[in-house]
């Protein structure tokens, strides 16, 4: 059997790695994963790279090749969702609903916030789009340090070095050094979304497969164990 | 082979302006420190490209600024044996004397690695690497290196000055064998008029750039008027013929209607050879001299006095062996009432002509 | 993943080392022919070969690896035309040797300009005089005398193989077996909440390969400057 | 962004300007003392300072970032001890400065070690018969013959500081003004689709500055060279 | 003071294994390329830490291996003229000139830096670097390094080896007044018989990394039954007085009661003065030689006749001037019936006696 290659965000390696141990399991197919930033990807397929499946961590990146007719009709769909979540490194921290009342300025205490890069990075993206949403935005912008991406912002605040972070709940789910304050309400910003697609590259029935396989019940098992949320509806 | 050398240049503070011929045989380039004995050499190597002149070894134009010529360091053909030594540290010595020797023309190549090794005394050292010789030896490698890769031109920058007498004179009848053997053109800076003597075909005196004097050996040591290598050095060279060995270890040589005896030298019967016997080693007698040890007396009468600076003056006397200088003082010229034309004996020890004053005399024209 | 390293994991090293080796040694001639033209030759643009050496060191990686994307990419023209002699670098691990041998030029080259503006051109001199022509002068004279600054940018280079992440992945991705290295493998690992294990794993790896090499190149560096200075 | 460049563009030029110069400027004494430890001495774990020295040249950038965290962040063991002394790193431009010389160390290291390894110690030596102690040894002879290898290792340093971002963004993260250098905000802009222009720009800036630089370490290193062969 | 020196040291193929004291004065070191010399001074200088041995300079220890003292070279306060130059490249003349003065101690710094300029011949060059001089313009440059150090001991290896005679005349001078103004002990390699009987106060013959030979100069000069400096170099030193110099350029001097005539010399009436006479210069005669323009007759009587390996024979002669060596053939022995007690004449010419074999009487104890 062929080979399929698939190019996906790094952010999803932890489930898609069981996945694909599953998928090459039951049917022999193999599969190659390559991780990297959404951005680096989305070129690279732009410049011919030899991908046959592309999973993205956000829409816009998609959007790019869609509209250059890299996609194969049809198959562009919403994969996954997914929450963003105010963390504390404090395990003591106190819950709290996150909303336009909510004295974000006060919690940090002079503190940094910790957030991936707002005009870069989808987790910092989805972010700031909250807290402007809510009106937070103004009030802590200069508190804020941006890292390359959401798993830094994790670190920062896992290690203590900034006391609150804005992350994806599936990040906060899998550190334990980190305490979930809050959850960002869902319309406060742009749905959060992991389309996927299959690329014009090849035409392969083991293609076909393997996004079926990815909305196998298995597959959504293994999805939620790590806290994301498996969408239903086409792209 | 004739080197003709015609070259100005200029550096911030000292202008070279030398045109010299340098004819087959051993040319030694004479001068102080400093007066540009190593940038003409540098020069004719091909290392300095001077600001004008003409370079030509006979017709083979090795630079011409005039016309543009320019034939690289390596197309030259030289054996450079450098002031400062510039062994290639990371090779041993025997890969450092073997160096040049790919590039002679097949033919050409030099067979007597084991002849020049032994006599420059390095045999031992030969799988050592350069770094930790001592001076002499250093310099000793470098006058093989140079010498084993078969040059049409040698030059010879002091090569002899971190040796010892005794290594001297082991080294030079072989510069002596090059220059009538082999017929290579020698260009040799030296500051020892012993080496001059013994070697030289010709000498150029370079003073501050400029060259000074220039001629035979015979000429530039023998003449008493100019004097750039100081009184104390004048002296004649007189041409003989070998005439026997004596069993007392002393060798007959004669000159002109002259014997003259030595102690042995190397030269068999019949050859020619050349001595230099320095004015000062000369005493004057005007009587016929009596009971005394020194064995070479040649009868003669003065053709000139000329008194130096100082308290000496230098008495030329024309003998059946050629023009003989004798440096005296202007007291005995007058004590013994010495005059152009009178009657006079030049008496001179056997054992005053230094071994590295006789010299086989060069084959080449002079 | 069970045991201590993966087969995947096992595959990124072997493609690090091969990377890594083949990079450094495709690259050390064009070094030293860079080093020795910046070091002894002038010659028009040569502040423009200057710059371009030493322009990986100055970009940060990624955009290294999207201008060779665009350069060497299949669609890009330098790419194109090695493709049709055959030499693909897009997405093969060649590409990751590529991106580490451009990272790892700039290196390379410095430090043997440095050892060939230290060798004494009196020495090519006098090799010259006993009829070494140019090439040949840089062979037995020049080039045995540079061997530490040769090795001292091997090192350098192979470390920086080994080490090269931001251009590679951007240029070739992160395909395992193919494409994937040490750092990417690394890199990946640490996206991913609870991934630190195993990336320190590899972190390890990394480290006592280069640490093996370095060592190598002390020891080959010590026999050589001692050979040199004649002790 | 309206203009060439916007205000935050600007002031990320600045930034790396002063990022690079203060890592550079700061290193450079250590870098010297290292080089001559490891080119001159021998004492107990040597091998083991070698091998640390060139660690940040083998680890990929975002671990060296991650390393200087865990050590130098508020809560790490030296932040924390330098924190008492009000030397602080976290979030700070010092802390971008700090990432930038760690990188740039085992270049400038390197370089240096070359050229003192190319000093005759027949000098030292002479100078030592003069009565010049060691230290007055290194300042008065060693030193100025190894400059063109300083201003060498100084380039490297303050290019590879100029073109740092893996290490730098993962230790201080990237705040506008304070920690936003120059490759932050290049690599900010090629994240974003259609970001390239921007991203392009500020590549011009960078090599412009880097070249700039480049061209002065040449012609001091022409002028030092100068000097020393006499002419 | 008195340099003490035992050294054992040994080099793949080569062993040092030296004891000797060198007293306030010069000391020549003298042996063949690759006798140990240099590896002597660099042990003194503490450049190389030798095997095993003791270096002393009166009671201050340089270097013990059985008591484990090791004083740093930088401790010593020597002046090093290396073999090599070693000139610092990024430094001007000048700064060379003066790098060692700082650390000498304030009240011995020298101010005579002007002044050695100008006997070096190297004010033209104070703002050059060393890169583009001359091999001989270096050397001085070297000396001139070491003589401004202040040092309590200078090391000079071969420092004239590139220098011509009239600078060579130049610069001795100022070595002998350094070893009688100063009371620096010198340690002095070199090849050169004429510095060795000029300078010298004591003689160390170093061969093959041995000490053969070693004492006073006149001891090891006049010794004609050891030769190793050659039979040629055989010579006798006289102490002698000025008396007087005369209007014609001539200098009397008086050694027992014997009047000697040299060309002017520079010391003043009445002071002590010590002149070689070269065994070869000397001639013989049985008779009192008349007619002649050798000014110095030295009547005395033979003691002793050492014939030679080759055709020559040292005959000693008791004068009242001291003894005199007279190299003359074997041959001439036999003809003038010379034999032990006889009476003879030694016949010197004023002008052999060269100018850099007449020296100042050295003031420290030989
Ligand atoms: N580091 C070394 N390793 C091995 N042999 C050495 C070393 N240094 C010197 N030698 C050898 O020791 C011997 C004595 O050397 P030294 O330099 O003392 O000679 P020298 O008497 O000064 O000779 P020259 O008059 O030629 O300078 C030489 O044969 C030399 O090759
Ligand atoms: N590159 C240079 N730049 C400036 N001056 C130079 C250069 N090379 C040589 N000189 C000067 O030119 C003069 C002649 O130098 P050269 O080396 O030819 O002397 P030399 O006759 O060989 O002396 P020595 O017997 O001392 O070796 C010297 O005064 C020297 O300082
Ligand atoms: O998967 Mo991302 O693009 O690094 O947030
Ligand atoms: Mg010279
Ligand atoms: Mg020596």
């Amino acid at each position: 059997a062929e080979t399929v290659t698939v190019f996906a965000a790094a952010s999803l390696k932890t489930a898609l790695d069981e996945i694909v141990a599953m998928v090459e399991a039951e049917t022999g197919t193999s599969v190659l994963v390559s991780y990297a930033g959404s951005s680096a990807l989305a070129r690279q397929i732009q410049l011919g790279a030899p991908a046959d499946i592309f999973l993205s961590a956000n829409t816009a990146w998609m959007d790019v090749l869609a509209d250059e007719g890299l996609l194969e009709d049809g198959t562009r769909q919403d994969l996954l969702g997914n929450a963003l979540v105010l963390i504390a490194h404090d395990p003591g921290a106190a819950p709290a609903k996150i909303g336009p009342a909510f004295d974000l300025a006060t919690r940090l205490g002079g503190g940094r916030l910790a957030m991936a890069l707002v005009e870069a990075v989808p987790a910092g993206i989805y972010g700031k789009a909250a807290l402007e949403c809510l009106g937070l935005w103004d009030g802590i912008a200069a508190s804020v340090a941006q890292t390359d991406n959401a798993r830094t912002a994790l670190a920062l605040v896992a290690t203590g070095e900034a006391p609150y972070g804005i992350v994806y709940a599936t990040d906060a789910a899998a550190e334990p050094r980190v305490t979930v304050v809050g959850t960002f309400p869902a319309n406060s910003h742009p749905p959060i979304i992991y389309p996927v697609a299959d690329l014009t590259t090849r035409d392969l029935p083991e293609e076909t497969a393997f996004l079926d396989a990815l909305r196998s019940p298995a597959a959504r098992q293994i999805f939620e164990a790590q806290g994301f949320v498996l969408l239903d509806g086409p792209g | 082979m004739t080197l003709s050398v015609t070259l100005s240049h200029a550096f911030p503070g000292f202008t070279l302006d030398a045109a010299f011929e340098a004819p087959a045989g051993i040319t030694v380039l004479f001068g102080r420190s400093g007066s540009g004995k190593t940038t003409v050499a540098n020069a004719v190597a091909g290392l300095l490209r001077p600001d004008a002149g003409r370079i030509a070894l006979d017709d083979v134009v090795l630079s011409d600024s005039a016309r543009g010529v320019w034939l690289p360091p390596h197309r030259r053909r030289l054996g450079y044996i450098f002031q400062e030594g510039r062994l290639f540290p990371h090779l041993t010595v025997r890969q450092n004397l073997t160096y040049g020797r790919r590039f002679a023309p097949r033919g050409q190549r030099s067979d007597r690695v084991g002849h020049v090794v032994e006599m420059l005394g390095i045999g031992p050292l030969l799988d050592r690497r350069p770094g930790a010789l001592s001076g002499g030896e250093k310099q000793r490698v470098g006058i093989g290196r140079a010498l084993l890769a078969s040059p049409r031109l040698i030059l010879a920058d002091e090569p002899l000055a971190a040796l010892d007498d005794a290594r001297k004179a082991e080294v030079l009848p072989y510069f002596e064998r090059l220059r009538d053997e082999v017929a290579v053109p020698i260009l040799y800076v030296s500051h020892s008029v012993a080496e001059v003597a013994r070697l030289a075909t010709s000498v150029v005196v370079l003073e501050d750039g400029q060259v000074v004097r220039h001629g035979s050996v015979r000429d530039v040591l023998g003449d008493s008027s100019v004097t750039p290598l100081g009184a104390r050095e004048a002296g004649a060279l007189i041409e003989a013929r070998v005439v026997a060995h004596a069993a007392d270890g002393l060798t007959e040589l004669r000159a002109g209607d002259i014997s003259l005896f030595l102690p042995r030298i190397a030269h068999p019967p019949g050859s020619a050879v050349r001595l230099r016997i320095a004015a000062h080693d000369v005493t004057l007698s005007t009587v016929a001299p009596v009971g005394q040890s020194a064995l070479n007396i040649l009868p003669g009468h003065v053709t000139g006095i000329r008194p130096g600076d100082g308290p000496g003056a230098i008495v030329s006397l024309d003998t059946s062996a050629g023009t003989i200088l004798a440096r005296i003082t202007r007291r005995s010229v007058a004590t013994l009432g010495l005059d152009a034309g009178m009657p006079c004996h030049a008496i001179v020890k056997s054992v005053a002509i230094a071994p590295q004053d006789i010299g086989r005399q060069p084959g080449g024209p002079t | 993943m069970t045991g201590w390293l993966g087969p995947q994991e096992w595959q990124a090293v072997a493609l690090s080392l091969r990377v890594a080796l083949v990079a450094m040694l495709m690259t050390l001639p064009l070094a030293v022919l860079a080093a020795h033209a910046l070091a002894r030759w002038s010659f028009p643009g040569k502040l423009l070969v200057n710059g371009l050496v030493h322009l990986p060191l100055i970009l940060p990686p990624v955009v290294t690896g999207y201008l060779l994307l665009l350069l060497f990419g299949t669609q890009g023209p330098l790419g194109r035309l090695l493709g049709e002699l055959g030499i693909v670098f897009a997405f093969r691990w060649t590409g990751a040797a590529l991106a580490a041998a451009v990272m790892a030029f700039p290196l390379m080259v410095r430090a043997i300009r440095l050892s060939i503006e230290a060798v004494d051109p009196k020495l090519e001199e006098a090799a010259s005089t006993l009829g070494a022509s140019r090439p040949w002068i840089f062979a037995t004279v020049t080039l045995p005398l540079i061997l530490p600054g040769l090795v001292a940018g091997a090192i350098l280079g192979f470390a920086k193989a080994m080490g090269e992440f931001g251009a590679t992945i951007t240029f070739v991705s992160n395909i395992p077996g193919q494409t994937q290295t040490l750092p990417s493998a690394i890199y990946t690992f640490l996206q991913v909440p609870g991934g630190e294990g195993a990336a320190l794993r590899l972190v390890a790896i990394s480290v006592v390969v280069s640490m093996a090499a370095l060592l190598l190149s002390e020891v080959i560096g010590r026999r050589v400057a001692g050979r040199v200075s004649g002790a």
